[in-house]
């Protein structure tokens, strides 16, 4: 089913600056269709940024980014094709405080899909009950605590079905208890065939569905390979000093 | 002319009055407009065979001229200018007003001598406030002359007819002694029992009042005019006069 | 709401708090406004010169006053913040018709003025304001739209428009429009001028305030929106401006109030308008207080009304007080 | 911004889009406003009838300027932001310019008085807003404080203050108070009397703003600083009012431009003023538009001023445009 | 040095409602002055609210809460001084956005305890460098990342050296990298003396530094002991399902 040569995503050579702190050096990756990708890195080595170029939230200023076909460039055409196909989820939840959750879900395949009102919200209960609060789905935001929050925050980037999903730590503001939960439903997702990038520092996680971990540090891509080959036999001195870092707790 | 086909066209005269101006034009009991510009405005229409329709835009549209055919006609109690005339015509003098000192109740003064150390209240911008300055602009082929002030008193300008009399009714020299005023209008506020009253027997001076129409149709100002000078002739417009000032203003003489 | 109050009342209190503080006002009426013979008797006893009694009269008279006031505030401090509201309202509505009394208007007058004012010069207003409340929101929409957008030209416009028509006094803008558009062929007629003039003037101001409201809405609104893939426009109407509401609805509340009492400078063109009706009425019998009070109540009610309708609007949208 | 302009521009586009616009418009004002003998020439040929002639004309006129304005359009979305924004600017300015031209105005009676409207005039109305602007604003934050306090007695006297001076005509309380307060015993100056009118009315209005201001920070940022142990007062001016100012200062920039030109009022009692000294220069010579057209031009400048001061400070203060 | 009767924080019965949403249900506990205790739980059980009783932030209906031997009440004063003893870092990071990190911290020094500005700013370089961030010590708080945002606001709680810390889940998001730098920052905090108790499920932590943990669920104290009685011998079936749900990752 999968072609070879297709690609998701590719960057090549992409640089960004915010004013004259370089956070994206020669970012150079290709991701398979298909294929699931983890990130990780110390804070502030770009990680956020890296994904947030890939769907046109931030412009590179130098570089090439071809999301499914289409090249990331100015004509706004080309952004909503590249969005349409890639769902996101945020580190900060950004729901839409002046809505409930089942609306915050119904959103977007309502308005950008064109669903009926009554088809989309059995579509969003779907996912709402997958990540386990289908009894608050008439609260609003901020009635919920954190955890549940960006349980809804995830439901609703599920609910568009998109091709590429973008996870900037979907799972960090989450309870322990919680975040196995959203982990399976991560990898039931691997099932429909998306394209899975996603941020985060679960070893568990990124052992199990990664076909492949980037370690970023710096604006760089330092490493990158399987799960067994970064996490068992790291290569340079930064990766072992941050996964030493990583397992002591 | 332009104005004088589209009456006879219309069979309407559109003509702007005040509506705040007692005597000369305001609101009766039944809310509809009366007074002596309102007479005066029904006469020449009745004359002219045609209709009046009235309008209540502020004077100072009125008499900036350009009138853009909105209205033909004005009978407002405007006193007519070299200045004024640049911008309107005023084809007919329709009556003479006087001007008065009004003191308040309590006050000692006799004439207008006894005024040297007193505040006045004027209104700005009208004939009132150029006689204070001395600057009267009126043509004085019409009217009897008049003494200024032979001295200089501190001066209140307003903007209404109104405050003065409320100021002065605070009390004599609380915030102003004296007002200078149309004759009409103080007499109105005698009878609505504010604490006030005439300087006897001194008119500051008396001014012509005078019916205004747009620039640029000398057929229609030929037309006001005739129909004027024919209500003069008949006595009609003393009549009239009698009626709401109760007296004969249609002269030049101070009454 | 961060300020709460953590007090907690018992109800017999509020009870007698409320009894005490009806007698003291009760006694200070009696004894220092109806009836101050005895004060200017007991002055006399120990002066005769009459400027001496009125100073006296008048000093005791703001001492208990003082002593009042400060009596209400620690009375009142004991009872519900509710029940404290309502009586510092009456309170101070009581104290306002006092203030009135001393103008010493006629009732009678008033009476039977009252209803023209309200059938002719109040419904006007009314009209006025409400036509142009609504056009102007329309303008102040799309002007802020505009000034947010990325076309240049857009942006030129809507920032020439803001600045011009804030800038010059609503009393010129009518002037120019009434006088200014028949030069170029159009003649206008009073009340489409006005309502025009008040539209564009008022437009301009709320365009600032939309500007302003739209722009506070954080930056992750419109990312998550976009991720949505949501088009601007609908991410401004679904997401965005239901959340920029909030901070609109005070200002433009302002603003509106503001209107219906600008919306009297359209009596320069001859529209009879409350505070034109108002003027022309006191004129007549020298009776200008009480039509210019009258007028100011009839405001005021129209401006509380507007302010209820304000304070819904506003719990709708805020949601930290739904 | 959300609303970012993704367009690059060259240089050459931009100098070719300018040089092109500038020859269109050159060519429209030569031949359709200037020197228009071809175009009733060209009309007369067909058709005699001199009020067809001029109906041509102007349409002619009319579709030539409505092409004008979408060619304008197209080559200005060639060049960066920046200059379509002053192009626009220039342009609008010009339009403004001609408009003006068609009421035939006395350019050496405006210079003439000019300078006197400015001494006089302007002088007043800036120091009688600037005073008032500074009262409103401690009017303002005192009640906005007080309206969210947990006080009862201090959120009645709030509300019924916003209530009633928001509610009343601006006009009314000059009056009422040059004419109340002598009843009561003060004898107040035309020039005090404004000033307190002004404050207390735009206090009124600028309370609302600012406890619409204050209610928009989030709980957090009130609990994160009552943690670290600091009192109400405190939060107030060091954690609250900081941040709130972002979504005050767009309404306020409103309200102090709206008082400039409010300050006119003050002149019904006698204090001269810009649109006083304006009118009553004009109407002595009876060049009303002339007055009206410079005042409007003088108050222009001075709002400008402050909408320029407005986005100096707004630009301090939001952090997202830091 | 410790005396044996001595309390830090007793809370008894306490209940709290929102509206009729019970989310404190007949809370009883004592911490020791001194005492290090974690409270754990899965989402929505009443942890933050529980904290946020502690220092007033919000009102308990029913029960009693004595702070350092001062009762919580409707005073104000007695608010205050619980307070000034008692600093809290939020699961929200909260931290103040029109000013500095330095004037972040150097805020509560400054207006509540009275220092002088270069004192302040020179103990609040000290936590400031403790959570690795003394070079971004004068941007502003939205320049920073999520991660480097959290340890802000650790060290400005920090800077006011409370007796009582409470933590709500002040590591949930951190870099796992950060983590270990923070954890290590507040275990120094215990030789200081300061009576601690923090939401978390950082398991490592708890183990090496908490005398007791506390587990909570749907608004009750379900179970509470020494790490080792809580973590190996969990006596609630509630419990054990949540320690394999986090030990799953
Ligand atoms: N809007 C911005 N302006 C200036 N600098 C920024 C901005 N956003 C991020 N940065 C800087 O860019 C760098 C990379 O940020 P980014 O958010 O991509 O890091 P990250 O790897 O996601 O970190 P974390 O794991 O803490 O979220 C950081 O040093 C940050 O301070
Ligand atoms: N302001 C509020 N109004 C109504 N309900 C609230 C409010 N704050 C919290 N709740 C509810 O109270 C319950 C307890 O919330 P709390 O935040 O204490 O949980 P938590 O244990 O801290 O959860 P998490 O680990 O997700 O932060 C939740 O069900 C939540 O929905
Ligand atoms: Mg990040
Ligand atoms: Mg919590």
């Amino acid at each position: 089913m999968q072609d070879e040569t297709k690609y998701a995503i590719t960057m090549e050579n992409v640089n960004k600056w915010y004013g004259k702190h370089h956070v994206l050096k020669d970012i150079n990756i290709r991701i398979k269709d298909q294929e699931k990708v983890v990130i990780c890195g110390p804070s502030g080595s770009g990680k956020s940024t890296l994904i947030r170029c890939i769907n046109g939230l931030e412009e590179h200023q130098e570089g090439k980014i071809v999301v499914d076909d289409i090249e990331l460039c100015d004509e706004l055409n080309s952004l909503d094709q590249v969005r349409g196909n890639a769902g996101m989820v945020f580190q900060s939840f950004n729901l839409f405080p002046h809505m409930t959750i089942l609306e915050n879900c119904t959103l977007a395949p309502i308005h950008v899909k064109g669903m009926k009102k009554h088809e989309a919200e059995e579509l969003a209960m779907n996912f709402i009950s997958r990540v386990q609060i289908a009894d608050q789905a008439h609260k609003y935001p901020t009635q919920l605590s954190g955890g549940q929050q960006q349980r809804v925050a995830i439901a609703r980037a599920l609910c568009m079905q998109p091709r590429i999903m973008l996870f900037d730590e979907p799972t960090s503001a989450l309870d322990p208890e919680m975040v196995k939960e959203v982990l399976d439903t991560m990898i039931e997702l691997t099932d429909l065939g998306m394209t899975m990038l996603c941020v985060t520092h679960e070893m568990g996680f990124a052992k199990q569905v990664a076909d492949r971990v980037v370690f970023m540090d710096n604006g760089s891509i330092i490493e990158s390979g399987t799960p067994i080959e970064v996490f068992e036999t790291p290569r340079t001195d930064r990766l072992k000093l941050f996964l030493s870092q990583i397992l002591h707790n | 002319g332009v104005v004088l086909d589209r009456v006879e066209k219309t069979k309407q005269l559109v003509v702007t009055v005040s509506a705040k101006w007692p005597p000369h034009a305001f609101l009766n009991d039944k809310h509809e407009l009366a007074g002596f510009d309102i007479d005066a405005a029904n006469e020449i229409a009745k004359r002219m065979g045609v209709k009046v329709k009235f309008e209540t835009p502020d004077f100072k549209l009125v008499t900036g001229g350009h009138w853009n055919n909105r209205w033909d006609l004005a009978v407002f109690s405007i006193t007519p200018t070299k200045a004024r005339a640049r911008n309107i015509n005023f084809p007919a003098i329709y009556y003479y007003s006087s001007y008065v000192f009004v003191v308040h109740k309590d006050s000692k003064a006799k004439t207008r001598e006894d005024l040297k150390n007193v505040t006045f209240g004027v209104e700005g911008d009208t004939t009132a406030d150029d006689y204070m300055h001395h600057a009267m602009q009126l043509d004085m082929s019409t009217v009897p002359p008049f003494k200024y002030l032979d001295f200089t008193p501190k001066m209140i300008t307003y903007k209404s007819s109104m405050l003065p009399f409320e100021d002065l009714r605070l009390g004599d020299g609380v915030r102003i002694g004296a007002v200078i005023a149309e004759k009409a209008t103080a007499e109105n506020a005698i009878k609505h029992g504010y604490p006030v009253k005439m300087i006897p027997n001194d008119t500051a001076f008396l001014e012509p009042v005078a019916i205004v129409t747009d620039k640029g149709d000398p057929e229609f100002d030929k037309k006001i005019a005739t129909v004027v000078d024919s209500m003069k002739k008949d006595g009609t417009l003393k009549a009239i006069s009698e009626k709401w000032y109760g007296a004969d203003y249609t002269q030049a003489t101070p009454q | 709401m961060p300020l709460t109050n953590r007090k907690k009342y018992k109800k017999a209190n509020t009870f007698y708090a409320v009894v005490v503080l009806a007698i003291l006002i009760g006694l200070y009426f009696y004894f220092c406004i109806e009836n101050t013979s005895w004060l200017s008797d007991l002055v006399k006893q120990s002066s005769g010169d009459p400027g001496r009694v009125k100073f006296y009269s008048t000093l005791v008279k703001w001492v208990f006053g003082v002593a009042l006031f400060i009596a209400n505030f620690f009375l009142l401090g004991k009872i519900p913040k509710r029940i404290q509201i309502l009586i510092t309202f009456a309170e101070l509505f009581v104290l306002l018709g006092l203030f009135m009394a001393t103008f010493q208007l006629s009732l009678t007058f008033i009476l039977s003025k009252v209803g023209y004012m309200i059938t002719q010069g109040a419904f006007t207003t009314l009209y006025v304001s409400a036509i142009s409340i609504f056009i102007a929101f329309c303008i102040a929409l799309v002007t802020a739209i505009a000034r947010l957008s990325s076309n240049g030209v857009a942006v030129g416009l809507a920032t020439f428009y803001t600045s011009l028509f804030r800038g010059l006094p609503l009393l010129i803008q009518i002037f120019i429009l009434y006088l200014g558009l028949p030069q170029l062929g159009f003649i206008i007629n009073p009340i489409p001028a006005g309502i025009t003039a008040l539209s564009l003037c008022y437009g301009a101001y709320m365009s600032e305030v939309f500007r302003a409201g739209i722009q506070s809405i954080p930056k992750g609104q419109w990312e998550a929106s976009k991720a949505l893939g949501l088009h601007k426009r609908k991410i401004m109407r679904l997401v965005i401006l239901p959340q920029a509401l909030k901070i609109i609805i005070p200002p433009t509340g302002n603003h509106f109030i503001a209107m219906l009492k600008d919306s009297s400078l359209v009596s320069v063109v001859g529209v009879w308008e409350l505070t034109y009706v108002s003027s022309t009425l006191g004129n007549r019998e020298f009776r200008n207080m009480e039509m210019l009070v009258t007028a100011a109540a009839i405001y005021w009610i129209m401006s509380i009304t507007l302010e209820i309708i304000q304070s819904r609007i506003e719990r709708k949208y805020n949601p930290a007080t739904r």
